[in-house]
């Protein structure tokens, strides 16, 4: 990693020491669980590690999110279709009590066994899911309920049907939207963050990754099958292009990154809901009294600045 | 089916004069054969058939503005490597090597214009410039064309060629949807104009941000206009898919585009949708 | 292909009674018959098979509501007859008939009341007064019952059942849609809440205005919720319907309600969206 | 006609003499047309009348939507689809310049020959043709341009898709989008106002009707159908409700009554666009320098007073 890369993650690691986020598990008896997490994102993520995040990520136990719905909220309440045209499995949106205090989620939702995994095509939106997801999304803003989205997407469908009803502009549409809610939006991606599928439920005032998540603009296998020509290079791909948690806070491409229990979250899932409960909770205080015409400018300024280009070439 | 799915860039560039491939100024429709200038009077579409073929970004804007009237802006930013990526061939000498083949320095271009003595701002694509991938030099390229836009008080007009996000700068080039969006969204606050114009082919990342924003869509005949192409579709579903998967054709059907218009038209369509947003200036 | 297609009311009340029909208190679905007292006790819904009976606005405020916590609004309100309109019978003549059969000036009951301790207005349609149809008079008591939730600052829940606009007040009743609309919109712009519980039928004018307008849309289970009846589209496509055409659960499944909620739960559901929407006063 | 009604309908027709609306005719030399129109609307009219205006209404020669875009608009663009499922041939939507200004229209729009009546489904909208009207709309609404809508359906369409798609959400929406936008809208009903079908575009500031339009809530056939159980007795619904403009401006439903050349605008396209023109371009004229917040506000107030009931039974 480039010496100024370095300066840059240190900085920021000095930062997050300090960060309300943190305060739960410390507060918590984790300091352990804390200090492990801060060393391998002050060592940089080892290729092999890389993989490992990769491999948890995509873990077929690993808690989805329904699992933390029924952990982190009271009085749930499902909401269901896009108004137009279906009801897509693969996204959830409801609305229900977090703290005392009504919030809408919207979560990508991938099934557990055979049958569920069909039905909710793999966790693999069609534009119905982001129809549905704007949907709420609206609901949220038309009565000042905090929006709460949790990311857990392979990808945007490859079918013939999703292209149809035009996933493109619907992606495009939900960003949109989300530029324009003046109510707070917290993200956090709990599993894999993969592409326009994720990015469509993604643009909000703060955006956590569990420790064990990945963010990425194309799979590993997608990337290797273009640049190397040979999908079985994912690891290699992985390796360059750094999808795990700790590369994307230094990137600046997420604000922190929410502790799992060991070995991951699959191991336990009320600690891992307790967890995150934590860290969306305490990133919703820091909007609270925020007006939400300075959210959503702020928000958008957080979405235009991301990754500035430091030097030319 | 696969959860491994690529959505990035899968239209690659065929490389000029690459060994099996025919020849550029070969019209693939109808086997009819054009010298350079031919095709350039004729806004290189194929006499015969009608065949729209790829139109480099600096012809483009050639063919839409007034004369003279194009000055471009942001030309001097070029991207780095943030995640000093390496696969086959380091990503610093692809990017050198696109410079170097199109004259530009990055896959977009963009600058203040007029077309049919209308005021706008001009932002155009180059797919020969690594497929048109979206990186943060495209994306802050766009962002600023929005906001020479805003000052100015003239409408957008995107030209998009495209084949999705540039995965050589990982999630960086993911964020290069929302902050598209996020521009376009201010574009619209201060009561501005996007046109979207799609050329062959717009796809993933670029579909699925600021292109399908446009207050107005038209699509260039026979362009690809998809979010996953059809090889990577073909190869998940195993279906047969319709004969204009993702072409324009097939989306002005499934209501995703305003209009279909032929090259020739272009110029004086978006003259008159600039009028239309002028409020008849 | 026909060009005159009734859009409006298609489901009337049966008759209680009426020749050849079953009685009202046996089971369509399996054959049950029950004395009223034991329906009633079951919220009438069939111990049996689960079949939904209809429920008169009275009885439904009653299973819906804290014991004697409903206070009736705008009771007095009663249509007159602007056209003069005259079918085989008067109008008045109907209106009269329908009164002295429901006990209810007309088809719609509004008032203040609390679920579960919880403060709301609520809107309750009665199918049985010319079939839950939708003049003036249903329109007015709707804007106010909006106004009542906006200015006692509670949710509005209301209850439908309908086969449409009143065909006897002409283009009049036509104009309740826009006018329930219309207040559903300041409703919605006072911050206020609409929880729209649509009962077996929901159709035609009131499924187009304020019905589809809810916050959140629960339905019961095997209510029809269509905008063209059944018979109206058979005649007119002449093709075979699906099984569940316009039934809740289709309209699940292509994405117009969020959920079915047997009438047992729908208490606890009312209250449970309540508590949201008060944000957990 | 009641005595008191009667008295309302001639406080009317004194107040429509004067309107701005009918100057155009008048300058015009129109004034025998004028008067003749007066005449009838004076007299109420009888049933034979109304059948005929229900005749007119439906003339297989009448001018539909596109003939008056075509001589009233410069610089016209049509806008396609409905940006999620398609493009509704049955509604019309597009850009253009009236009198100067740039304007959005939507309007219904039936086919002229067998293979265009088809297509344009009778003039029946789906699902996805208010769908492509309300996406218009809203860009009228972001950039402030007047919403001129014309109404010109049988109904909406009795199909299984269309029920499928939810049509009475849609038309629900589409309504509660016009009851919300900030700039003046202005409807005319050209042919046949077929209630939802036609109430999905008409929540205007303004609402005119064409000399020989009708506006009903369910079609003759339909009404006679359900209340004399015979589809036949078209003529007596008709007659019992009264779907003609002269009666429909007596009910404070509609403005203004928009003159047609004799005997009828089928007869004249030329001169029944020049007249709808100066009756759409005075009615915008109207609505000049009024804010969008009161816009809108008395957008609806229109809406919630109109046909108040008198008193009780
Ligand atoms: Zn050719
Ligand atoms: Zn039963």
């Amino acid at each position: 990693m480039a010496r100024e890369a370095e300066l840059r993650l240190r900085e920021q690691l000095s930062k997050l020491k300090s960060l309300p986020l943190l305060r739960g598990a410390r507060l918590s008896g984790d300091l352990e669980r804390l200090q492990r997490q801060l060393d391998r994102i002050v060592a940089e993520p080892s290729d092999e590690e890389i993989w490992h995040a990769v491999q948890l990520a995509r873990h077929e136990d690993r808690p989805y999110t329904l699992d933390y719905v029924e952990r982190l909220f009271e009085d749930w309440f499902e909401l269901h279709g896009d108004r137009h045209h279906g009801d897509d499995a693969a996204v959830v949106a409801g609305l229900g009590r977090f703290r005392g205090a009504t919030v809408v989620l919207v979560g990508n939702q991938k099934g557990r066994d055979v049958k569920e995994r069909t039905r909710r095509n793999f966790g693999m939106a069609y534009p119905e899911g982001y129809g549905k997801a704007m949907r709420a999304m609206e609901l949220a803003d038309r009565h000042g309920f905090p929006l709460i989205s949790l990311v857990d997407i392979p990808g945007a469908y490859p079918g013939v049907t999703a292209e149809q009803h035009g996933q493109g502009g619907a992606i495009a549409r939900a960003q949109s939207l989300m530029a324009r809610l003046r109510t707070p939006i917290v993200t956090c991606v709990i599993g894999e963050g993969g592409s326009g599928g994720a990015i469509a439920t993604a643009l909000a005032d703060r955006v956590l990754m569990q420790e064990n998540a990945i963010y990425t603009v194309i799979s590993p296998e997608g990337c290797a099958a273009i640049l190397w020509r040979d999908a079985g290079e994912a690891r290699k791909a992985a390796a360059a292009f750094k999808p795990d948690a700790a590369h994307c806070l230094e990137l600046g491409v997420i604000d922190a990154v929410v502790p799992e229990p060991e070995p991951g979250a699959h191991a336990d899932y009320d600690e891992a809901a307790r967890l995150l409960g934590e860290a969306l909770g305490e990133s919703l205080e820091i909007f609270e009294g925020v007006s939400g015409e300075d959210l959503r400018r702020q928000r958008r300024v957080r979405f235009r600045t991301i990754g500035q280009v430091s030097a030319t070439r | 089916m696969s959860e491994r799915i690529d959505v990035s860039i899968e239209h690659k560039h065929a490389p000029p004069q690459d060994g099996g491939r025919p020849h550029p100024n070969t019209c693939p429709e109808c086997g009819s054969h054009y010298r350079d200038d031919e095709l350039e009077a004729n806004l290189r579409v194929c006499p015969h058939c009608g065949h729209h073929f790829p139109v480099h970004a600096r012809e483009r804007i050639l063919q839409l503005t007034d004369e003279d009237s194009f000055a471009e802006e942001a030309a001097e930013l070029r991207s780095d490597d943030p995640l000093g990526f390496f696969d086959l061939r380091p990503y610093t000498e692809r990017l050198a090597e696109a410079e170097l083949s199109t004259g530009l320095g990055e896959a977009m271009v963009i600058g203040r214009a007029a077309i049919e003595e209308l005021p706008c701002e001009l932002a155009v694509m180059e797919f020969g410039f690594m497929g048109g991938s979206m990186g943060r030099i495209v994306g802050e390229k766009f962002v600023r064309a929005c906001e020479g836009a805003t000052e100015r008080g003239v409408p957008l007009v995107s030209v998009t060629a495209s084949g999705g996000a540039r995965m050589q700068e990982g999630i960086l080039s993911l964020m290069q949807l929302p902050k598209t969006v996020c521009a376009v969204e201010d574009l619209r606050d201060s009561g501005g104009t996007l046109i979207s114009v799609m050329a062959h082919p717009t796809t993933a990342g670029v579909l699925a941000s600021f292109a399908s924003l446009g207050d107005v869509i038209v699509a260039e005949p026979g362009a690809l206009l998809s979010f996953t192409g059809p090889r990577v579709v073909q190869q998940t579903t195993r279906e047969k898919l319709p004969e204009d998967f993702g072409l324009a054709e097939s989306n002005l059907r499934h209501g995703h585009v305003d209009a279909i218009v032929p090259r020739s038209d272009l110029r004086p369509t978006v003259a008159r949708l600039l009028r239309l947003f002028s409020n008849g200036a």
